[in-house]
């Protein structure tokens, strides 16, 4: 059963094998004298003042929340979708009766405005 | 399969999903009064789900997941009496305090749901999903006053502290699974029928369990975050913490204790008594020194959970139906208190120090008189119902014999009455502050229940001391 | 086998370091990173031990989402890392010694593992062998577990109100559409029909047809003025 | 040296040694105090995914995704608390969690 993912095994050597090659190459070939001037800000005439990241809005976390929360309802799909045929009728039912709770959510969620955007 | 044992549950799910869906588009187009509206049909699914239990078939459904004995159905009308009290007490509150939102009295009705899960759970898995279905809604009721710092710091520290709990009780469970082969509570007691042959991994695992669980309860080892939240959660919400939370939090233990792990009982008689007692001390030394009645209460509620504790420490019926009378006069007693602090508000401010409550005698003799009965009925007075909670469970560790715990119990009952009638000194000879607000007719109907009942359970204890037997005989035989 | 046995040790390996990097990291974004890291190789774990589906959804709804909502807040909330590392090493003696205790005394427990006696007949749900896990799951959780799924469905729609209900707030300046208002809108409202007459809706931009030198007194000089130049 | 399950739980018991040991020692920040508890939800995930191959019994399984279903959702209510107390607070730094004392 494990042969099945000897591809992905290979797949992630090659890949790995590949970044290091890159990275280690330089490092390995190139003489490396880094002076003060050569890790300077390049030709922007001053150090950057204060940190990049600026924070942003609350929005972005609520629309990540609904994401995990969906996300989860999909994946909850999954082994349906894969075996409806053995679970006949009552597993149908039983779909049915989890995916109203979340779309009553859903629907609590639009009405109050949380999909709204901007 | 027989669904029907999860009748109550089912119709309390789909009445919150509908008040939900009815909360959410009424709150679009008409104004305020909204929170009120749905609250009411909340109590109302309250009543409707309390006769659907008393009329509700018992048995084992879900495959072994979930069953419904006398055990459980008293269990679950508690809880549903704390709920609907601390949701009644809630209404005038969160109108004063700006906090009407309709999400409040879904969030009330949808841990309820929870704790009625956790307490008919005969599988490992439903206890646990119950027991995260509860706490999810605790942790967002917390810090429902999202606008103020109190509410949000007593939000996470119940949520860190929860999660913690909830991960080391997970960890107890998978050990039990995998020691044992099963999640099954019956198949566990059966398999563990001969105490000598238990793995060790198994009893890390109780231990794990045990851990998670005093959490809930906010027992000893497991307190700190009590007094931080009960200070900073609105004030009903605390009502609610104080009341049913910790109803299904015992049930659940009690139920743990006597079906799965009933033959294990020496292991874990230990464990059990060191909490009670180290609760006990705690609950009477630590909330001498308070001036916060909030804190208070914290520190009472654990003393509280202390001595029923004594009664599952006991490992008998009798001591099991100690535990449950406990709970039921721990219920109203605590839910009148907290009507009485609600009503502390003056000018517009509500306050919690336990100074303001100075000269009440005078400006608000009946407010004063049931805080009296309540604060006597903490104590354990007689004739009050708190005396005759106190009453079952020292009998009941009397008759088996633990003379050690009974004493201790007295003793520190005695030291802790000090707190409760220093807050009657304050309010009948302390000259007085100003009078408080008018209060507002749901508080007084509550206290008045709540104080009824605490004041008359001694004429007529039967209905409730015969529910606990029948109840206690399902779990210790 | 040397494989299987290869890939254990190499996943364990990176799980429990990047596990310790997400405790020590000086960095709330390095130890988000390496929760990442752990997650996919406890998710490598998880197919060694054949719950291929459960590792899937470790993948995908772990690293998909929690660990990019950790970034959101990691990112949200400015942290300053300077006073970071301050109360770390305070606490490690102590932390050191409380968690060598308690790891010794659970693999000793655990070392003591066996199966236990009556387990093999008291299966509720052996693996079936020549489905797939995911199908075997499927069988599984829909029926026999149902009371549980539903319990599960109504957590998810808890932490949907709690996060609504804890996060947004109506902006007043955010412009809701509202359908059935614009389904609502009468035509006459709407369109307004003028007949404005031939070239009269120039005139009130001072544009004169036909053409005349002089325009008539008493109107804004600016436009006239405008147009003049241009001519000339 | 064949990979028996006591393997597995030696991982898992370290790995929730280690998320109880993030959560007591980091003073520092709330966020990498919810991802420790994830730490330890994950090592109990292991864990009941090991029993579960061990004693080839599903049940194990099912609850492993049961608890990641909920530890997904708490991580989301845990956040959205972190993001409305920093919002009144201005950080989220574990001392200046002490605004209740005593």
């Amino acid at each position: 059963m494990l042969m099945e993912y000897l591809p992905i095994i290979v797949f992630m050597i090659i890949a790995g094998g590949i970044a290091l090659a890159m990275v280690g190459g330089s490092l390995i070939a190139a003489q490396q004298k880094p002076y003060a001037e050569k890790l300077s800000a390049y030709e922007c005439g001053f150090e950057p003042f204060d940190d990049a990241r600026r924070r942003f809005d609350v929005r972005f976390y609520l629309v990540a929340i609904l994401f995990i929360i969906f996300d989860l309802e999909v994946a909850f799909l999954f082994p349906w979708a894969v075996s409806l045929a053995d679970i006949g009728l009552f597993g149908f039912l039983s779909m049915l009766g989890f995916l109203g709770v979340l779309t009553v959510g859903f629907i609590y969620e639009w009405c109050k405005g949380a999909l709204e955007w901007e | 399969m027989n669904w029907t044992t999860a009748i109550p549950e089912i119709f309390l799910s789909v009445a919150g999903l509908a008040i939900l869906v009815f909360g959410v588009l009424r709150g679009r187009y008409s104004g305020p009064g909204n929170a009120l509206v749905c609250s009411m049909l909340v109590l109302a699914s309250f009543a409707v789900a309390a006769i659907l239990i008393i009329g509700g078939n018992h048995g084992i459904g879900y495959n072994g997941q979930f069953t419904t004995d006398a055990f459980s159905s008293y269990a679950k009308l508690l809880i549903l009496a704390g709920a609907a009290l601390g949701l009644v007490l809630s209404l005038d509150y969160n109108r004063l305090e700006g906090l009407a939102r309709f999400e409040f009295p879904v969030l009330v009705l949808l841990s309820t749901v929870g704790m009625m899960v956790m307490v008919s759970a005969s599988s490992m898995m439903t206890l646990y999903l119950g027991l995260e279905l509860q706490s999810l809604s605790l942790y967002v009721l917390a810090a429902f006053a999202r606008d103020t710092l109190r509410s949000s710091e007593a939000g996470l520290k119940f949520f860190v502290l929860g999660a913690l709990a909830s991960g080391l009780l997970l960890y107890g469970i998978s050990l039990v699974y995998g020691f044992s082969g099963t999640m099954d509570f019956n198949v566990l007691a059966r398999s563990f029928a001969d105490p000598a042959g238990v793995a060790p991994g198994l009893i890390v695992g109780v231990v794990f369990i045990v851990a998670g669980l005093a959490f809930k309860i906010s027992a000893v080892p497991f307190h700190m975050w009590t007094p931080d939240v009960y200070e900073g959660a609105p004030t009903p919400v605390t009502g609610f913490f104080s009341t049913a939370p910790k109803v299904a939090a015992i049930c659940l233990i009690v139920r743990l204790m006597g079906t799965p792990f009933g033959h294990l009982l020496a292991s874990w008689q230990q464990l059990i008594v060191l909490v009670s007692i180290a609760s006990m001390v705690l609950g009477s030394l630590a909330a001498i020194g308070q001036t916060n009645i909030k804190r208070l209460m914290a520190y009472s509620s654990i003393g509280h959970m202390g001595y029923a504790l004594i009664g599952l420490a006991v490992g008998t019926a009798e001591g099991v139906r100690g535990v449950l009378i406990y709970m039921v006069t721990y219920v109203f007693m605590n839910a009148g208190t907290f009507a009485c602090l609600i009503a502390m508000r003056r000018r517009g401010i509500a306050l919690d120090k336990i100074s303001d409550l100075s000269g009440l005698g005078r400006t608000d003799p009946m407010l004063a008189g049931w805080m009296t009965v309540f604060m006597f009925s903490m104590a354990g007075i007689p004739p009050m119902s708190g005396f005759f909670g106190k009453l079952y469970v020292f009998l009941a560790a009397v008759q088996a014999g633990m003379w050690t715990l009974a004493v201790i119990g007295v003793l520190t009952s005695v030291i802790g009455a000090y707190y409760y009638l220093r807050i009657i000194k304050v309010m009948y000879f302390d000259e007085g502050g100003e009078a408080f607000d008018r209060r507002p007719m749901s508080l007084s109907v509550v206290a008045a229940a709540a104080g009824l009942f605490t004041l008359f359970f001694f004429v007529f204890p039967a209905p409730f001391v015969g529910a606990a037997q029948a109840a206690a005989r399902v779990l210790f035989g | 086998m040397a494989l299987q046995a290869i890939a254990f040790y190499l996943m364990a390996a990176v799980t429990l370091g990047s596990g310790l990097a997400v405790v020590s990291a000086r960095n709330p974004v390095h130890s988000v990173l390496f929760l990442i890291a752990a997650f996919f190789s406890a998710a490598g774990l998880f197919v060694l031990l054949g719950a291929e589906f459960l590792a899937m959804l470790l993948v995908v709804v772990y690293v998909g989402a929690v660990a990019v909502l950790f970034l959101f807040v990691v990112m949200m909330l400015d942290v300053d890392f300077a006073e970071l590392r301050g109360g770390f090493q305070r606490y490690l003696p102590v932390g050191l010694t409380v968690g060598a205790l308690l790891l010794i005394e659970l693999l000793l427990v655990l070392g003591g593992w066996k199966l236990a006696p009556e387990a093999a007949v008291l299966k509720l749900s052996s693996t079936p062998g020549n489905v797939s896990n995911t199908a075997a799951i499927g069988r599984l959780l829909y029926t026999d577990y149902i009371f549980l799924f539903q319990a599960a469905g109504l957590i998810l729609l808890v932490a949907m109100i709690g996060a609504i209900v804890l996060t947004l707030r109506d902006r007043k300046t955010s412009r809701h559409q509202v359908i059935r208002v614009q389904n609502e809108r009468a035509v006459a409202d709407t369109l307004l029909m003028v007949d404005a007459g031939l070239g009269a809706g120039i005139k009130t931009l001072g544009i004169y047809r036909p053409l005349v030198e002089t325009p008539p007194q008493g109107r804004d000089p600016v436009a006239a003025t405008e147009l003049g130049e241009r001519r000339s | 040296m064949e990979v028996g399950i006591t393997h597995y739980l030696v991982v898992s018991a370290i790995l929730l040694v280690l998320g109880v040991f993030g959560i007591f020692l980091n003073r520092k920040n709330v966020i990498v105090i919810l991802m420790s508890i994830e730490l330890i939800l994950l090592a109990v995930n292991l864990n009941f995914v090991a029993f579960s191959a061990a004693l080839n019994d599903l049940a194990g399984q099912i609850m492993a995704m049961f608890v990641l279903t909920v530890a997904a959702a708490e991580a989301a209510i845990g956040l959205a608390i972190v993001v409305v107390y920093f919002r009144n607070r201005g950080s989220i730094q574990v001392e200046d969690v002490t605004l209740m004392k005593g």
